[in-house]
């Protein structure tokens, strides 16, 4: 019974991380979880987790090498339902961060490793934007249609 | 979630890897190393029990078709076996159900090797 | 390898989720991992895994009890290392909330439901304040040596 | 971590429920549904199968032990087995193992309500 669709109310989450791994696992289960309560079907619920998890992945080593490890910035990850459509938005600091997830070029096949998660990311969501925002940085933002 | 365990199950003419929790960038180091140690062992026919597996990350599907493919040079394989429905989903979104072998159990995989 | 303690640098994860019993276990699992990266035996991790998960999902009960249900405002968690041991903080928005698992009194018996978990609370972590934050409201923070 | 699954397994004598995941307050309802299911049978003799469960709550140890107590009364009990590591330490440092029976396994938790 618990189980059922939420009713309304605005379905957030938003997470701030350091970058690390090791968190990785909490970013996908917040993914999980919002999935769940808005009624997104478990597969499309997997696919927007493994979006997430690439991306953020991605962003963690770029900032750590860039950083020299442990002086990398956290990363503020916010999840939430956006009409017929959930949104996930990975801001980090600092310079723009440039890698192959997010170039649709390097997304037409899945022979080289390097693109692999590049080729992830747009099977998965229907939109990938790299944007500035003035506030909070440098902000990949994926959304999913439901 | 779980932090990845990876155990290694060494039998004659075989190497099963019974994967636990993960395979994201986090423990991605931990897969490659059990793979490392299965090429300079030069053991060739390996099993991957993903019975327990609830993620995998796109560097770890492409360490494991990097696996395979040294291992058929080799005469050999890399073959999954008990995924989950979401994983097995997953896999098969990225086409890598045609380029990795897929069994539903350990002995199917098992008498795939000695055919 | 990568279980290996944390070199140093800001060990600390906030976490900010709608008011509902559903987004316990990101909560938990939050608490977990920052253990996990902070060296925290196992089974004390799990003590203030208990601890901030009934506190969370006390203040849930009541904030939905007082707004009549998807009305409440988000709890924003804030879990770090601190000097030998690791502090969560829990803060929500409006009047304070009075709940029993606050209360050392409470704490003394495990016979009363009710007051299971004030007992909880109690046993498993050194210190309990219910703080007034200027900018972020109310915060019931909890510190657990390690 | 998961959704909490409850399954019932009805024994001549005896109720299993097996379960999976988080006893939170989340799927506290679920539990009190379940339990409430067996007393509206008068079914007094429950074993908890607890080797999934990753999490339980003060709330939901709170409905467990008034479970027991009332079973008690009607000449049954309510059984733990195949606590994890991690929540049989809650239990201990709680002093619930000292009100709540406690099996490592599913056998010879059955034998004590065959004795
Ligand atoms: N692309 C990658 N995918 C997976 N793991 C990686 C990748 N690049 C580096 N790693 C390794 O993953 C391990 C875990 O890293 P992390 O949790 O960030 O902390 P630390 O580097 O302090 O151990 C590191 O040993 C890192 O070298
Ligand atoms: N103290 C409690 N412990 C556990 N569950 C509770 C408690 N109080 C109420 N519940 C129930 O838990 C269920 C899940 O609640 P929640 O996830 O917050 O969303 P919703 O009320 O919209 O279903 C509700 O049906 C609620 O009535």
């Amino acid at each position: 019974m618990q189980d059922e669709p939420r009713s309304g109310g605005p379905e957030q989450i938003s997470l701030q991380i350091p970058c690390r791994y090791s968190y990785l696992r909490i970013v996908r289960q917040a993914v999980a979880d919002l999935c769940a309560q808005t009624c997104v079907s478990e597969f499309k619920a997997a696919q927007l987790e493994m979006a997430v998890d690439e991306i953020c992945a991605e962003l963690i080593e770029k900032l750590r090498q860039r950083a020299g490890g442990d002086g990398a910035q956290p990363l503020l990850v916010i999840l939430r339902r956006e009409s017929g459509g959930i949104v996930s938005e990975v801001y980090y600091s600092g310079q723009k961060v440039e890698f192959p997830a997010l170039s649709a070029d390097a997304a037409k096949s899945t022979e080289d490793a390097a693109a692999l998660g590049s080729y992830v990311v747009h099977r998965f969501v229907e939109k990938v934007e790299h944007v500035r925002d003035p506030e909070r940085g440098w902000c990949v933002r994926i959304r999913k249609a439901l | 979630m779980k932090q990845c365990r990876i155990e290694r199950e060494q039998r004659e003419n075989l190497d099963i890897l019974h994967l636990d929790g993960a395979l994201d960038a986090y423990s991605f180091p931990r897969l490659e190393a059990a793979l490392r140690a299965l090429r300079e062992e030069n053991r060739n026919n390996v099993i991957l029990d993903c019975a327990g597996l609830d993620y995998i990350s796109s560097a770890s599907l492409g360490a494991l078709i990097g696996f395979a493919r040294r291992a058929r040079e080799n005469g050999g394989d890399l073959k999954l076996v008990k995924l989950s429905r979401k994983i097995y989903n997953i896999v098969e979104l990225l086409g890598f159900h045609k380029i990795l072998e897929i069994y539903p159990d350990l002995e199917s995989a098992v008498r795939s090797f000695a055919a």
